[in-house]
C-alpha cells in the first residue's frame, strides 16, 4: 500500500449513475487486475474502496458508481482537483491458473476491474471470453473497450432485455473455458459459482474500515480459515469459499 | 468537575523504575510516563485500531510511537460477529467488530513473537472477557510475556453481547475484575472504561480503589445507523460503537472529570486526529493519549501526530508535555 | 433491540382526537399523530433552537411545521450561564446557555400571545425545573394556555447544576416527575430524557408506567472543549450539551431501543439535519422527529426537510410515513 | 437577515494573518455600518460571523484574522468560489447621535466595521477622526484607506512602537470631539470606557451559535436588561453597558 495524491484528469458519466474517474500522479506500482485504491472525500470520516479499471505508466483508471453522499460529491469533483488515495490494495487476480480459456463475468460495477484483467491476460496470450452483466440498457458501459481488447467474445446481458440477451450473466455463459473470473453483486457471485463447473476466482465487496488489514472490519470465513476481504481479497478462489458449499 | 487537582497525573511512584521516569521526562519535552514506565511521547494508538502494529510497520517505523495497545485478546480464539461490521457517521465511524482475535495462546506463541520483528519497545496488551476467571486467566498470561508493559483491560466493548460491557456499565464488577486481575499480574493494569453509563467517575474511582494502576477513556459510544432503502439497521450487530472526532467532546469531558477524581493516571482516547487534540486531551488530564479511528482513515495518523508534536508544543508555548497534564481543571 | 415490534407507534387511542389523527394520517403522506394530536408533518423544531419562532416566522410561514417546541420555561426568570456558551466541534456544537427564559409568567402574558400572531398551530412547551414543585407549577400553568398542544418535561437539561438532569440520570425521579406532572395536566405529557445514562430504556419505562403519554430523546450529550492557548475550558460553564450529526449514531439507537421498549409514541431527536435524517429516525421507531441544531446553521433547515420530504419518500417508496415507525426493528 | 451565495471576487492577504475577502452577488439591502455577515465554511459546523468592512451596490468587503481553522480554510479559498452568507445581521451603529465630530477607535480586527462607519459619517457631512490600534507594524492596515475617506485624522498606534505612536488607542485620543464609535478587544473596550468622557457606542465579540437571535448563545446584561449581542447588538450605547460602572 501507498499514500498518493492524484490530480483528476477526467471524471465523467459514462452510463447511468456511472462515472470513469482518470486519475494522474505517482501510481507506481503498476496495480493488478483486481486491486483496488481507497479514496478520501471531504466531508465524509471513511474513504471509498474502488477497483482499478486500468493503468498505464503515468494514468490510472476506476469506475464508481453514484450510490450514496460520498460517491455523489465525488462525481462533482473538477479536472485539476487533487484526491489522497491509498493504492495497490488488496491481492489482485492470479492470472497464472487461468489455462488459455478465461471467461471474465461481470456484474454492474463488477465490470472494471476486469478490464485490466482482460487486458493483462490477453497480454499473456490467453483467449477472453467476457460476459457483462446490467439491469437495463442505460447502465451499460465498456462492451465496445472490452472488444477493442480483443476478447474473443464479449456477451452483453440486460435483465429488462433492453439490450443484448435478456436475463442474467448465467443465461449467456459460453461453453469450454478452461477458467473464470467473476465479480458483482453476491448473488451473481453465488450464481456463477452454482452455474460454472471449473474453477475460477471471485472478487468480494464488503463494508471496509480502513482497506488494508487493520481492522478487522471485512472478514469472512473460508475453508483456510478467517480472511480480510480487503487483504486476503477481494479475490478469493472457488475453493477457498465455504459459504456456499451445500 | 469541581475536584481541585494541583499534581500532574504522571502515575510516578516511589519506585526505582520512576527514576527512569524522571529521567526520560527530563531527556525531552515530549517525554511522558505511564504507570512509572518511561514513553518516548504520549501517543499510542488504541486497540483495534492497530491489529498487531504489521500493517503499519510496513508503512513506517512504529517505534517512534510511545507504544501501542494491541488487538483485544480473549481466552478462545473468536470470529466476532457477522458482516457488515463497519458504518459511517458523520466525523466517525461505527464499528461492531466483536472481539474477533485468534485467543491467547496464538497471541502469545505467534502474534507476540512477530511483532518483536519490527516494534522493539513494550506493548500495551489488551484483554477482554466475558467472566471473571476469562479475565484473569488471559491477563496472567500476557502478564508472564515479557514484551507486555501493561495490561489494558477492557470491561467496556459494547460489540458482545452479555461480554466485556456489563462488567463496566457499574461500580462494582468493575472493581471485581480489577482486583482478581490485579493479584495475577505484576505488570501495571489498565482499566478500560465504558462511556455508556451515567457515573463514569463513580466506576473510575471504584477501580482505583480495588488496585487499579491506571484507567484508560473512553470506548466507543453505543450507536446505530440504519438502511433507509432496506428498512433494517446497516451493521449485522445492529448496534455498533462511534468513535472518531464525532466524540472527542464527549471523551474529553469524561477525561477531565475522571482525571480531577482519581489520583491513578488516566489515559486519554476518543477521537484524537491530530496533535493539537492530543493537547487538549492532556490539558484535560490525559498522561497519556490513545488515538483509534483515525489510524483506519490515515494509517500514516500517529506518525503525522508524534512529528508535529514539537510544533505544536512550541505555537503554544509548552516545554514539557508532563507539565500540561490536567492544567485546564483549576477546580 | 430484542423487543418485538409490530405495530407503528402513533399513540392512537380511543378517543375521538384520535379520528382526527386518523383521518389527518390518511388525509396525506406526510401525516402523522403525536398522542393522539394530528400533525401535518413530524418535523418539530426542538426546544431551545427556535426561540418562540419569531425570528424563523421572518424567514418563512412556519405553519408548514408539524409544530415546534419552544425554549425550555422555568417557574422564575433564569438569565442563564455566563459566556462563552457556545463551542464548536467536528459535525456539532456545544451549547451551555442554562435555560435563559423570562419565566412562565411573561412566557404566558407576552411571548405566546405574540407567537399567535404567526403560528396558527398548537405549540409544544418544554418545561424545565429544579425541584418537583417547578415542575408541577410551571407544567399547570402551561396546560391551561390554549395554544399549547403538548408539554415536553425536560428532566435532562446538563447545563443547570443540581438542575433538570439530576432528575432525569435515574428511573425514580424521573417517574416521580412525569406522576406529579400527570395529576395536574389534561395535555399529553411528553418527558424529555437525557442521553448520559447507562439504561435509557429503564428510565423511559419507568415514565411510561407512571403516565407519560409520550418520551422525547436525546437531550444534548456531556461535552467539553479546552482552549489550548489559554489552558482552560472554552465553556463559561465548563462542559456543555453537544449535538449536531455527530450525535445522531447515539440518537438513532437509543431511539430504537426506547422504541422497542414502550407502547407511548417516542420522539427522535438528534443531530437530524435532512429529509433522510428524518426518516432513518422514523424507521428507527420514532413517531415525530424534532430538529435541534440544524436550524442554528442553517435557519431554513426545516423548511427544507419539510419540502424535501415527499420526494425523499418517494424515493424510498414509502407512501405514508406513519408507516415506517419502527419498521427497521424485526426484533 | 437573508441567505445568499456569494461569489469571491478577491481573497488575499492585506497584513500579518489578516485577510480581505470582496464577495459579489445579491448583497441588498445595503449593509448598514456595524452589521456582519455570518459565513458557513465547508467542514465546519458553525457559522463564522465577520463585521461588514465595506459595500456598495454589487460588492461587500470583509477584513477578517487567520485565527483558527475555520478562518484557516476561508484564507486559502479561490477567486470565483461561492459562499452561503447570511447577511444583513445586528443592529449597526447609530449615526443619528454623533454630533459634528465623531471619534472611531479600532483594534485590530475591529477597524474593518469603522471604515465603512466612517464613509457614513463623512457622507452625512460630519468629521471623523480615527485611531487605529494594533500589535505591530506588520499587523497594521487601512490607515491609508481612512485618510483617502476624508478623515480629519487617522492615528495610528502598535503596542511595541514599531508604528506610529507607541502604545494603546488610549495613549493617542484627540481631543473635542462629541461622541465615539468602537470596536475591538474587550480590554480596549473597556480601557475607551473609562478614558472618555463623551457618550459613545461600543461593538462586542462573543461565540455565537446562530448570529440571529435563536440559540441564546451570547447574551450579555446590559442596564435595561438581557440583550443578544448577535441581534440586539452587536453595538450596545456606552448608558447601557452594566459591568464596567464600578
Amino acid at each position: 500500500m501507498k499514500q498518493v495524491f492524484l490530480k483528476i484528469k477526467e471524471n465523467q458519466l459514462i452510463a447511468k449513475n456511472t462515472m470513469r474517474m482518470v486519475l494522474t500522479g505517482d501510481i507506481s506500482p503498476a496495480p493488478q487486475p483486481g486491486q483496488f485504491v481507497n479514496i478520501k472525500t471531504d466531508g465524509f470520516y471513511l474513504r471509498r474502496p474502488i477497483s482499478v479499471c486500468d493503468a498505464d505508466g503515468e494514468t490510472l483508471t476506476i469506475i464508481y458508481k453514484i450510490v450514496g453522499g460520498g460517491t455523489e460529491k465525488m462525481s462533482k469533483l473538477a479536472r485539476g482537483e487533487t484526491l489522497d488515495v491509498l493504492t495497490g490494495l488488496g491481492n489482485g487476480y492470479d492470472t497464472s491458473v487461468s489455462g488459455d480459456r478465461a471467461l471474465l463475468i461481470g456484474g454492474g460495477v463488477g465490470v472494471p476491474p476486469l478490464y485490466l484483467l482482460a487486458k493483462r491476460l490477453i497480454s499473456e496470450g490467453k483467449d477472453v471470453f467476457a460476459v457483462l452483466g446490467f439491469n437495463t440498457a442505460s447502465e451499460v458501459f465498456y462492451e465496445d473497450e472490452f472488444k477493442a481488447l480483443g476478447a474473443k467474445s464479449v456477451t452483453v446481458t440486460t435483465v429488462d432485455g433492453s439490450r443484448g440477451v435478456k436475463g442474467f450473466v448465467t443465461d449467456a455463459l459460453p461453453c469450454g473455458c478452461t477458467y473464470f473470473y467473476t465479480c458483482g453483486p453476491e448473488p451473481m457471485l453465488r450464481a456463477v459459482y452454482k452455474a460454472l463447473e471449473t474453477d475460477g476466482q471471485f472478487s468480494f465487496e464488503e463494508r471496509m474500515g480502513c482497506g488494508f488489514g487493520a481492522c478487522m472490519g471485512c472478514t469472512c470465513r473460508t475453508v483456510t480459515g478467517y480472511k480480510r476481504i480487503c487483504t486476503d481479497g477481494p479475490v478469493l478462489k472457488k475453493e477457498e469459499i465455504v459459504s456456499w458449499k451445500d | 468537575m469541581e475536584g481541585l487537582k494541583k499534581e500532574p497525573k504522571t502515575g510516578l511512584k516511589e519506585e526505582p523504575k520512576n527514576a527512569a521516569g524522571e529521567k526520560s521526562r527530563l531527556a525531552c519535552g515530549t517525554c511522558v510516563t505511564l504507570c512509572g514506565e518511561p514513553l518516548s511521547n504520549p501517543v499510542i494508538p488504541a486497540s483495534g485500531t492497530f491489529g498487531y502494529g504489521a500493517e503499519f510497520a510496513k508503512l513506517y517505523d512504529i517505534n517512534i510511537l510511545g507504544t501501542f495497545s494491541f488487538k483485544g485478546t480473549t481466552r478462545e480464539p473468536r470470529y466476532g460477529n457477522e458482516t457488515p461490521r463497519i458504518a459511517e457517521c458523520a466525523s466517525g465511524m461505527l464499528n461492531a467488530v466483536g472481539l474477533q482475535n485468534p485467543g491467547v495462546d496464538k497471541v502469545i506463541s505467534e502474534e507476540i513473537p512477530r511483532m518483536g520483528k519490527f516494534f522493539s519497545k513494550k506493548v500495551m496488551a489488551n484483554v477482554s472477557g466475558f467472566s471473571l476467571d476469562d479475565y484473569v486467566y488471559t491477563c496472567e498470561r500476557l502478564d508472564a510475556v515479557e514484551k507486555v508493559g501493561w495490561l489494558e483491560v477492557n470491561v467496556s466493548c459494547p460489540n458482545v453481547h452479555g461480554g466485556g460491557m456489563s462488567f463496566g456499565t457499574s461500580a462494582e464488577p468493575a472493581a471485581k475484575v480489577t482486583s482478581a486481575v490485579k493479584k495475577v499480574c505484576r505488570k501495571p493494569v489498565i482499566i478500560k472504561l465504558s462511556p455508556n453509563v451515567t457515573d463514569i467517575v463513580s466506576i473510575a474511582k471504584a477501580c482505583e480503589a480495588a488496585g487499579a494502576d491506571g484507567v484508560s477513556l473512553i470506548n466507543t459510544l453505543m450507536g446505530m445507523r440504519i438502511d433507509i432503502s432496506k428498512r433494517r439497521p446497516l451493521l449485522a450487530n445492529k448496534t455498533g460503537g462511534l468513535s472518531g472526532p464525532a466524540v472527542f467532546p464527549v471523551a474529553l469531558s469524561m477525561v477531565y472529570k475522571v482525571a480531577a477524581a482519581v489520583k491513578i493516571p488516566v489515559v486519554g482516547m476518543g477521537g484524537v486526529s491530530c496533535a493539537e487534540d492530543v493537547i487538549e486531551m492532556m490539558m484535560a488530564g490525559a498522561a497519556a493519549v490513545e488515538v483509534g479511528a483515525a489510524n483506519l482513515v490515515d494509517p500514516f495518523a500517529c506518525k503525522t501526530i508524534v512529528e508535529k508534536l514539537p510544533e505544536v508544543m512550541d505555537r503554544y508555548g509548552i516545554k514539557n508535555l508532563s507539565d500540561i497534564i490536567g492544567v485546564s481543571n483549576n477546580g
